[in-house]
């Protein structure tokens, strides 16, 4: 009968402290996102003008913490769910390649619209 | 005091006899401050006797009696009747336990995730003649989690318990916290360590279910929360 | 039946039957001891009773005023109406001190004084402030740790076993058996040394404080095994329980200053206890509100008093008496802050139990004579350590203390002693008394009888106690004992089993309530908490000895020749006055 | 023994801490979703003027500016949630979090039905 409830020594400490740093970084990245794109502006948002904000390096740095938080944050998120509702060892593996390898590529996407939109 | 009229629904199920557990319905007359468990009794030697429940101390401090009422986990010898407005009860196991029989549940693997945590003070250092030195302050930071009576309500309400029972459960993450926040204890960093784990600490999502499933009114949550930080200054 | 029927044959060196502070803490020692122990309790460990002890732990430590062992000593002598062995007194008083430290290392969060000691608050009888506590749930704190450190010592646990049969023969203990409450079946713990601490009997009284596991198990179980039990008349009655419910309101809503009062609203007290009065002690403050309800001044006519604790103020409520505050809420609706409270005399301690001496091994006569291997401590013990009323706090202190003491001669017993080889047929004790209950034709329920027991108890041998009375209780006790002959039970499954064992406690209380009674019946005196309208003096004459009582074939046998021992030129007997 | 296993216990009578966990949770999936499509959307930055504004036109459109007051619900619920589990975790927010909940989303909503005027109302 004796059990042991402990799954790994890997911690979730990390995890969870990174979680609240990118959101309160999200929170005021996101917001002011919002408020700049679809009220300002109003959503009629043309590429000439976004070509023209991206000659700020500044402004990249932004838009680089905001999908470097935005996509860790969520797909975080996402392997908390997991975690919480998937016990089964091997399907948790496959999710988890699936959540990183997805992660990844939507960052890698991201890179390349900051990347080429800076060089156009 | 004036009688009332009450329905109760419980959900029984017997091991030898049922393959699922089924609701029963039982009609009877109340007194206006009967507890469920007086009620459950009432039942039980009344009515049909072989309902199972836990019980002892009738009187909040023993924890044998924690039970699910109108989809919430009450102590029974605690709860009068008229803390439900209708006049219907609802009666059930404490949900995200096996049931054994009736309303009783394994508690088992309860008092298992308990001894898992080590509960009990570790000490380096040397004992004194006489007592440890420990400040009223220092004595008031555990003297809320120190209440908890082991009635498993507040582990059996938490939603992460449903979905992995594997979860060790805010009741024996706050045995954690009344040892780590112990001033006599030097067993922060073995403790920090078993708890720092998927199955541990990190599966509690500030869900408040158990805070307002306790039946001492405990702010488990708060406990967890600083436990949280804890073991992330510990372990990064 | 054949020990091969038996679900499981343990053999273990020293099964503990009972979970509470005295079980507990005899297993750990035996555990430190590095003896194998077993714990068989019939609720989680946890659930026992001595959880419920909300005001303190005895001990002079002085660490807020001046205090001695000798103090203390003198103090429960007084306090047991001189009743009390002396020398089991001096052992406790200077054992206790060392029991309290244990406890303060092991972990039990107590409650500080501003240097950071032990903080101790006065109690009723002690004449000292000698209460150590942590806030009002002492007995919680101290029973959970004591768990926890049995849980560290790997001390191996029967939980929910309950204990049906105790295998003696020749005098000496073999072992018990036990059925497994959870999945049904018997089974038989072969043992060198076990150790009977089940707790108090007070579920013999309707209104009672106590749980609904404390039925005196253990004690039928040594009536039937033609052993005696000690002083069994004396029970102590605690004033303020709830009105109905007999829950206990912690004894420090008196000490923070609450008043008791009649229908008229006047604080009754001062007709019984002038100097004192609602400070003096549980047996006459008890005394007192039953007179009152007797005569007709109980509030609305019923059978209650009040307990006003409105003058006190909502800040001091609120901070000293929380739980009584809550408890008042909780079950009978009512805010202490704004109304006072109805509260009746509760059925609390039994003073009585299974006779030992002062290394708690079980005897069986007058003479001191031991059965080999066979221990007891904690409420079911007598010792006798209370003698005809015990203080508040110095209760779990016994529990504890002896508990420790248990576990020390166990332990000594269980490295040198031996297997004593099974009685034949070890089951059949156990079985006749389920089977009669499973397989029963009768029509007679448990429940009812109980009921009567209880409110008949209550009725005729509660707190006023007169020849008449007891009479009628003893032909009613006979009654029942028939009536439960022929009792069956609904459930005749295996898995937990409500019925079963409720059924079986009852058997339990209605044996040792027998010999109660007799006790009550013979002795012709007043002495504590044991109360005779018809022979209201103490009478040191005659009675300054114990009952020891036997069930036999023929009814109730009891031996007065079991002398008390006293220090004649330390602590002789004097009028108990507070 | 039997065994019920559940991912929620419906039947369990939900509280003000619980509610928020479901929605914090549903609307962390829901903006995994949006982020995804915005990541992908804008990516057509790289594709020149043309496919670019062409898109932003199409989004335009009355039925995605009814999306996008949704949208902006989700992103204040998950956002003042977020911060009120942080204000638990890190600021003694436990003793008052019913409180520090509904002030939150109070905030929220005035920012939300302000936002979704500005909206609405520049729906052309
Ligand atoms: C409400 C209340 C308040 C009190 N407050 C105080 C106080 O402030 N100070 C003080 O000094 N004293 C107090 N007392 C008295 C004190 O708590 C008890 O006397 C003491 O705790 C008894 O301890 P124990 O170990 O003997 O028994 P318990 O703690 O009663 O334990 C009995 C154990 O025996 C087990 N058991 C019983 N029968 C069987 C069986 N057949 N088979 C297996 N197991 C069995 C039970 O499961 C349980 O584990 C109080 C008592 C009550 C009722
Ligand atoms: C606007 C700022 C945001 C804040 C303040 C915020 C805050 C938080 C916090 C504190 C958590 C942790 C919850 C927990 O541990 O219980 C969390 C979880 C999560 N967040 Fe955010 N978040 C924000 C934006 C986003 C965005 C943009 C996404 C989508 C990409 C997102 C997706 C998620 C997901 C999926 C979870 C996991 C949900 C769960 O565990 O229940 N969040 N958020
Ligand atoms: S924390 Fe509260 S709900 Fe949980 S086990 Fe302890 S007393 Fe019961
Ligand atoms: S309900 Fe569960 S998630 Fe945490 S706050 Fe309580 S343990
Ligand atoms: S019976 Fe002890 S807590 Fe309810």
């Amino acid at each position: 009968m004796k059990k042991n409830f402990k799954e790994t020594s890997k911690s979730g400490a990390r995890g969870w402290l990174l979680q609240r740093i990118s959101a309160v970084t999200l929170f005021v990245l996101l917001i002011l996102h919002f408020i700049t794109y679809h009220f300002i502006s109003m959503g009629i948002i043309k590429h000439v003008d976004i070509v023209e904000k991206m000659k700020s390096p500044w402004f990249n740095l932004l838009q680089f913490i905001f999908l470097l938080t935005a996509v860790y944050h969520g797909f975080n998120g996402i392997w908390t769910i997991v975690e919480d509702y998937i016990q089964m060892k091997l399907i948790r593996i496959g999710l988890f390649s699936t959540i990183l390898i997805v992660a990844f590529s939507l960052f890698f996407i991201g890179m390349l619209t900051i990347f080429k939109t800076v060089n156009l | 005091m004036s009688k009332q009229k009450i329905s109760i629904k419980i959900l029984r199920y017997n091991p030898e006899k049922d393959n699922k557990p089924h609701w029963s319905s039982y009609q009877l007359e109340a007194e206006h401050d009967s507890t469920i468990l007086d009620i459950l009794n009432e039942i039980r030697w009344n009515i049909d006797g072989s309902l199972s429940y836990r019980r002892s101390c009738r009187s909040a401090i023993c924890g044998s009696c924690a039970i699910k009422v109108n989809g919430q986990n009450v102590l029974a010898c605690e709860t009068p009747v008229h803390k439900f407005k209708a006049k219907k009860l609802k009666i059930e196991p404490l949900p995200g336990f096996r049931i054994i029989k009736d309303l009783v549940v394994d508690m088992d693997n309860f008092f298992e995730k308990l001894k898992q945590i080590k509960p009990f003070l570790i000490l380096k250092k040397s004992i004194p003649d006489k007592e440890f030195s420990q400040s009223p302050e220092q004595f008031s930071d555990i003297s809320e989690s120190v209440l908890c009576i082991l009635c498993g309500a507040c582990t059996s309400s938490c939603p992460s318990l449903w979905s992995n029972p594997e979860y060790l459960g805010p009741a024996s993450l706050l045995k954690a916290y009344r040892f780590i926040f112990d001033t006599r204890d030097d067993g922060a960093i073995e403790r920090i360590d078993i708890i720092n784990d998927k199955n541990g600490i990190w599966r509690c999502h500030t869900i408040f279910n158990c805070m307002e499933a306790c039946p001492k009114n405990i702010n488990i949550t708060e406990f967890l929360s600083k436990l949280k930080v804890k073991v992330v200054e510990n372990s990064i | 039946m054949k020990i091969e029927e038996a679900k499981h044959y343990h053999r273990i060196d020293a099964v503990i039957v009972g979970a509470g502070l005295a079980g507990l803490r005899a297993a750990l020692e035996l555990a430190k001891n590095n003896q194998e122990v077993g714990v068989i309790t019939k609720v989680y460990p946890t659930r026992s009773h001595s959880g419920a002890a909300q005001g303190g732990i005895a001990a002079a430590l002085a660490n807020v005023a001046e205090d001695s062992p000798e103090l203390h000593m003198f103090d429960t002598i007084k306090g047991s109406d001189y009743l009390g062995d002396q020398d089991v007194i001096e052992l406790f008083v200077n054992e206790s001190i060392k029991t309290v430290y244990e406890f303060e290392h092991m972990g039990v969060p107590f409650s500080r004084t501003g240097d950071g000691k032990i903080n101790q608050r006065p109690f009723g009888g002690h004449s000292s402030p000698r209460a150590c506590f942590s806030a009002d749930i002492t007995g919680h704190v101290l029973l959970h740790t004591l768990y926890e450190q049995c849980l560290k010592y790997q001390v191996h646990f029967f939980n929910e076993f309950q204990v049906f049969s105790l295998l003696i023969k020749d005098n000496i203990s073999r072992g018990v058996v036990a059925w497994d409450i959870r999945n049904g079946g018997l089974h038989i713990f072969h043992s060198k040394a076990v150790l009977l601490a089940t707790g108090g009997y007070g579920r013999a009284f309707k209104i009672s404080s106590n749980a609904f596991a404390n039925t005196g198990d253990s004690l039928g179980l040594i009536l039937e095994n033609h052993l005696p039990l000690e002083d069994m008349e004396f029970v102590q009655f605690h004033p303020t329980g709830l009105y109905k419910h007999g829950i206990l309101l912690s004894e420090a809503a008196r000490g923070e200053g609450g008043y008791i009062t009649n229908n008229e609203g006047e604080r009754f007290m001062k007709h019984y206890a002038a100097e004192k009065m609602e400070l003096a002690p549980r047996d006459v403050v008890s005394r007192a509100e039953q007179t009152e309800i007797i005569e007709g001044r109980g509030i609305n006519g019923k059978a209650c008093v009040h307990l006003d604790l409105r003058h006190l103020g909502h800040s001091k409520i609120m901070e000293r008496l929380p739980q009584v505050r809550e408890l008042a809420l909780n079950y009978i609706n009512t805010d202490c802050i704004k109304e006072p409270i109805p509260i009746q005399p509760t059925a609390h301690y039994s003073m009585g139990g299974i006779p030992a001496n002062t290394k708690t091994e079980v005897i069986r006569n007058v003479n001191g004579e031991i059965i080999k291997g066979l221990y007891t401590a904690g409420e079911a013990s007598c010792l006798s350590l209370h003698g005809a009323n015990r203080l508040g706090t110095n209760s779990v202190q016994g529990a504890a203390t002896f508990g420790r003491i248990a576990g020390e001669s166990m332990s000594e017993f269980t490295k040198s002693g031996s297997y004593e080889s099974l009685i034949p047929d070890p089951l059949d004790q156990a079985q006749k008394k389920i089977s009669q209950l499973i397989d029963g034709t009768g029509k007679e329920k448990h429940a009812p009888i109980r009921e009567e027991l209880q409110e008949n108890m209550t009725r005729y041998l509660g707190i006023f106690r007169n020849e008449k009375d007891m009479l009628i209780m003893k032909k009613k006790i006979k009654e029942l004992q028939e009536k439960y002959r022929q009792v069956a039970i609904d459930d005749k499954g295996e898995v937990f089993n409500l019925d079963l064992i409720e059924a079986f406690e009852l058997r339990n209380l209605l044996d040792f309530s027998e010999v109660l009674i007799e006790g009550a019946l013979a002795r012709r005196e007043s002495r504590g908490a044991h109360y005779r309208t018809d022979f209201p003096k103490r009478d040191d004459e005659h009675w300054l000895k114990h009952t020891l009582s036997w069930k036999t074939e023929t009814g109730v046998k009891l031996d007065h020749s079991k002398k008390v021992i006293i220090y004649w030129d330390r602590f002789p007997p004097q009028e108990r006055k507070y | 023994m039997y065994k019920r296993t559940k991912i929620y216990d419906l039947s369990y009578h939900n509280f003000i801490g619980s509610w928020a966990w479901i929605l914090h949770r549903l609307s962390g999936l829901a903006l995994i979703f949006y982020i995804t499509l915005h990541i992908w959307v804008i990516n057509t930055l790289t594709q020149g003027p043309e496919k670019f504004d062409t898109i932003m036109n199409f989004l335009n459109s009355p039925l995605f500016k009814y999306l996008e007051v949704g949208l902006w619900g989700i992103i204040l619920f998950h956002a003042f949630n977020g911060v009120r589990i942080i204000i638990v975790d890190f600021f003694k927010g436990s003793f008052a979090q019913k409180k520090i909940f509904f002030l939150l989303i109070a905030i929220a909503f005035i920012m939300w039905a302000t936002g979704s005027y500005i909206i609405i109302t520049h729906i052309n």
